[in-house]
């Protein structure tokens, strides 16, 4: 079961490689719209510091967002969904295979970036490791249940926007205590429950998603 | 191919619909081991949403289909026995033609053998390509592919939506072959063609979806 | 029990059972409505705490209710839509979807011209407002989902789906918004919407909530039956219907 | 009836309420008898031919 679950994710890798430009988008969507914020809101050191963690977070949900188009809509045009359905193994662990391989495509970048620009943002450094700790937990959930809207809209044209409305309302969890968290930690509170949160979440996301994700697969291709 | 009982294909006064408009309605037929159902019908007649309701992608608005007298949707083991060839590829156009095929089989969960993949792209007459990404292969080219797929799988039903478009002549000439090769293992054939398949009348069962075509 | 189920999944026997319920419906509405709104506004005492403006309770409270109920309708219907795929409790998910909006709508709206009065502004990011609005987003999207798919069976798969994601997104997004709501604005308790609500207040409410059911069912009835006609306005038994009228 | 409207100056806000919730209510249920005649008139548009 885990190989196959692990050739899925090495050929989605592989996939993305070929195709490196699309592997720094949302890099640079971060970069770009985390400098916006200075110049949009103030950039006086203090001020900007109480805004950064909203503003770290909120542009890390959007990038997760503009992302989460790509993971199914090039399956739906190729036809090898269909061919991940007639496969021997559940279809929920191909799925997730498949999600795992966003994540690290478009997750693990964020681990690099975000500490960066937070540093832009007049971030204090002590809240550092937390928002970092933050994005590790916080970003798998947003691929995972992003998943579930790409997945209910990328079979039909014009899914676009639709995809946000969807999952709008399953990131404010995730935007709440990663955000609280990280603002907990820029006053020395402790975090430890706000991680936790986050941490429930995940597993939450990690046993629901992949069935949820299966299932609207199979209904977006029919 | 492992030689058991007989399987059976069955569908019972199925219905399909797209849309609001119904396609076809009470189409019943059974496919047994070594059969092949030929599918004929008008463009827009429901052939292609009827060869994906046979594979479980759809569900028919009305009726059922039963593989071995068990319903097909959530049966995995018949899951395992279809392969699909529609309109679309179902390969990776950034993957080469090796990679493909590499994967595929790793997904069937067989362990692939080189020597396994280079024989059948050979048979299908793209050993030259092999190494080319599949996005640059000609349409023709890629048909070789699917049908290169379908002898690696070595699957008990095939479902093979308009198999011979874009294909050149001596190539149509084999592939004949190995469809009969499939029913002489007493595999199952359902083929939508607008061309006739030079498959033994014996061996055919007809089912034409609009009389008007 | 299953003969009962079974019946309800013929959309012609379901046409003509619910269309005998409609007048009854609408009638009982308009009077629950008539007394509540004259019980509410002109009897009820005037609240010593927030004057005259608590009167808007009698229509915000309702609405909240219902779009909470309505939500909870759907996802019951999506997973029956699911699990026995009759076009029955698709097409009620689709109807429900838009009814949940407007009262979720309402809600907000009279939330509004509620928090004015009583707090000074249209809009406070407190729990229960914020909490609607997500709610609002979400039956949207469940709306968007008709827009984006043509194949009105798709549709209602997909739609079902996202009513019971919804379901179980809807106690954490709860949860999240008010533990949010009390991290930063500790004093949000001494603000309470509905006053300690004495019985003379209390009836009122109860027979506007009862209003709002008995509309929102009839509503739910008479839209069902329109896409009931619509979806098999092909078959036999729905011109021999329309040919009486 | 004129303190009634005023409400002891909360007036605009309770009646505007009541009278957007009233209105989009019944506007619900007006569209909704409309669509039907509209379906109606489709089906027997569509008998005829």
């Amino acid at each position: 079961m885990l190989s196959v679950v692990l050739t899925v994710i090495q050929r989605d890798l592989l996939l993305a490689f070929r195709r490196r430009a699309d592997l720094m988008n949302p890099v640079l969507f971060y970069v770009i719209v985390a400098t916006l914020f200075p110049l949009g809101v103030s950039p006086d050191v203090e001020f900007l510091g109480r805004l950064a963690p909203g503003l770290v977070w909120v542009t890390t949900l959007l990038a997760a967002l503009i992302s989460m188009e790509s993971i199914f809509r090039q399956d739906f045009d190729d036809g090898s969904i269909e061919q991940l359905f007639l496969s021997p193994h559940p279809f929920s662990m191909l799925v997730f295979g498949k999600v795992a391989a966003h994540w690290l495509i478009t997750g693990v970048p964020m681990l690099v970036i975000v500490p960066l620009m937070a540093l832009l943002l007049h971030l204090p450094v002590q809240a550092i490791p937390v928002l970092w700790a933050t994005i590790l937990l916080g970003t798998p959930i947003l691929s995972l249940v992003g998943a579930i809207g790409a997945a209910l809209t990328s079979g039909f044209r014009g899914g676009g926007i639709l995809l946000g409305l969807l999952v709008l309302p399953l990131y404010v969890p995730v935007l709440i205590f990663a955000s609280s968290a990280v603002s907990a930690a820029v006053d020395g509170l402790a975090v430890s429950g706000h991680l936790a949160m986050l941490g429930a979440g995940l597993i939450l996301a990690l046993v629901l998603a992949p069935f949820a994700i299966g299932a609207s697969l199979k209904i977006s291709m029919s | 191919m492992p030689i058991q009982e007989p399987r059976v294909l069955k569908a019972q006064d199925l219905k399909c619909s797209r849309g609001g408009t119904e396609l076809f309605s009470d189409l019943g037929f059974s496919v047994v081991s070594g059969e092949s159902l030929v599918v004929k019908g008008g463009n827009g007649s429901g052939k292609t949403s009827l060869l994906r309701i046979l594979c479980g992608f759809n569900h028919p608005a009305e009726g059922k289909v039963t593989w071995c007298s068990q319903s097909i949707y959530g049966h995995d083991e018949y899951r395992q026995q279809v392969s699909y060839v529609g309109h679309q590829s179902g390969v990776k156009p950034d993957l080469t033609v090796l990679e493909n095929l590499d994967f595929m089989q790793r997904l069937a969960g067989a362990s692939s053998q080189e020597s396994e993949i280079k024989e059948a792209v050979r048979f299908v007459g793209l050993f030259r390509q092999r190494n080319m990404m599949t996005g640059k292969l000609s349409a023709g080219q890629k048909r070789r592919l699917a049908l290169a797929k379908l002898q690696l799988q070595q699957r008990i039903v095939w479902v093979l939506d308009e198999p011979l478009t874009a294909l050149d002549k001596e190539f149509i000439g084999e592939f004949e072959q190995v469809l009969k090769n499939h029913l002489d293992n007493h595999g199952i054939l359902v083929v939508t063609t607008h061309r006739e398949l030079k498959i033994p009348e014996y061996r055919v069962k007809r089912v034409n979806l609009s009389p008007s075509c | 029990m299953w003969k009962y189920l079974h019946r309800l999944s013929s959309l012609k026997y379901c046409y003509e059972w619910s269309g005998k319920w409609v007048p009854w419906l609408l009638g009982v509405t308009a009077v629950l409505m008539l007394v509540g709104l004259y019980w509410g506004l002109l009897v009820a005492p005037t609240d010593y705490q927030q004057g005259e403006s608590y009167r808007i309770m009698y229509i915000h409270v309702p609405s909240a209710w219902m779009s909470m109920f309505v939500y909870a309708v759907m996802a019951g219907a999506g997973f029956v839509a699911l699990v026995w795929k009759t076009k029955l409790s698709e097409i009620i998910v689709s109807e429900c979807a838009v009814i949940g909006a407007m009262f979720t709508a309402l809600a907000l709206i009279t939330g509004m011209l509620w928090g004015k009065p009583t707090w000074g502004t249209y809009w406070l990011w407190d729990a229960r407002l914020t909490s609607e609005l997500i709610l609002l987003f979400l039956y949207f999207g469940i709306i968007a989902i008709h827009s984006v798919i043509e194949e009105p069976r798709t549709a209602g798969r997909v739609a079902s789906i996202l009513a019971i994601i919804g379901i179980i997104n809807i106690p954490i997004i709860h949860y999240s918004v008010t533990w949010w709501s009390s991290l930063h604005q500790p004093n949000m308790q001494l603000v309470s919407k509905t006053p300690s609500v004495h019985p003379s207040m209390l009836y009122p409410l109860l027979v506007m909530a009862v209003a709002f059911q008995m509309y929102f069912v009839s509503l739910l009835f008479i839209r069902m039956r329109n896409e009931i006609l619509y979806r098999e306005r092909l078959t036999k038994w729905v011109k021999k219907a329309l040919a009486g009228h | 009836m004129q303190e009634l409207l005023i409400l002891d100056g909360k007036g605009f806000y309770v009646w505007s309420a009541y009278a957007i919730t009233m209105i989009s209510l019944v506007v619900a249920l007006v569209s909704a008898s409309m669509r039907k005649k509209k379906i109606i008139k489709e089906i027997d548009e569509s008998l005829e031919q």
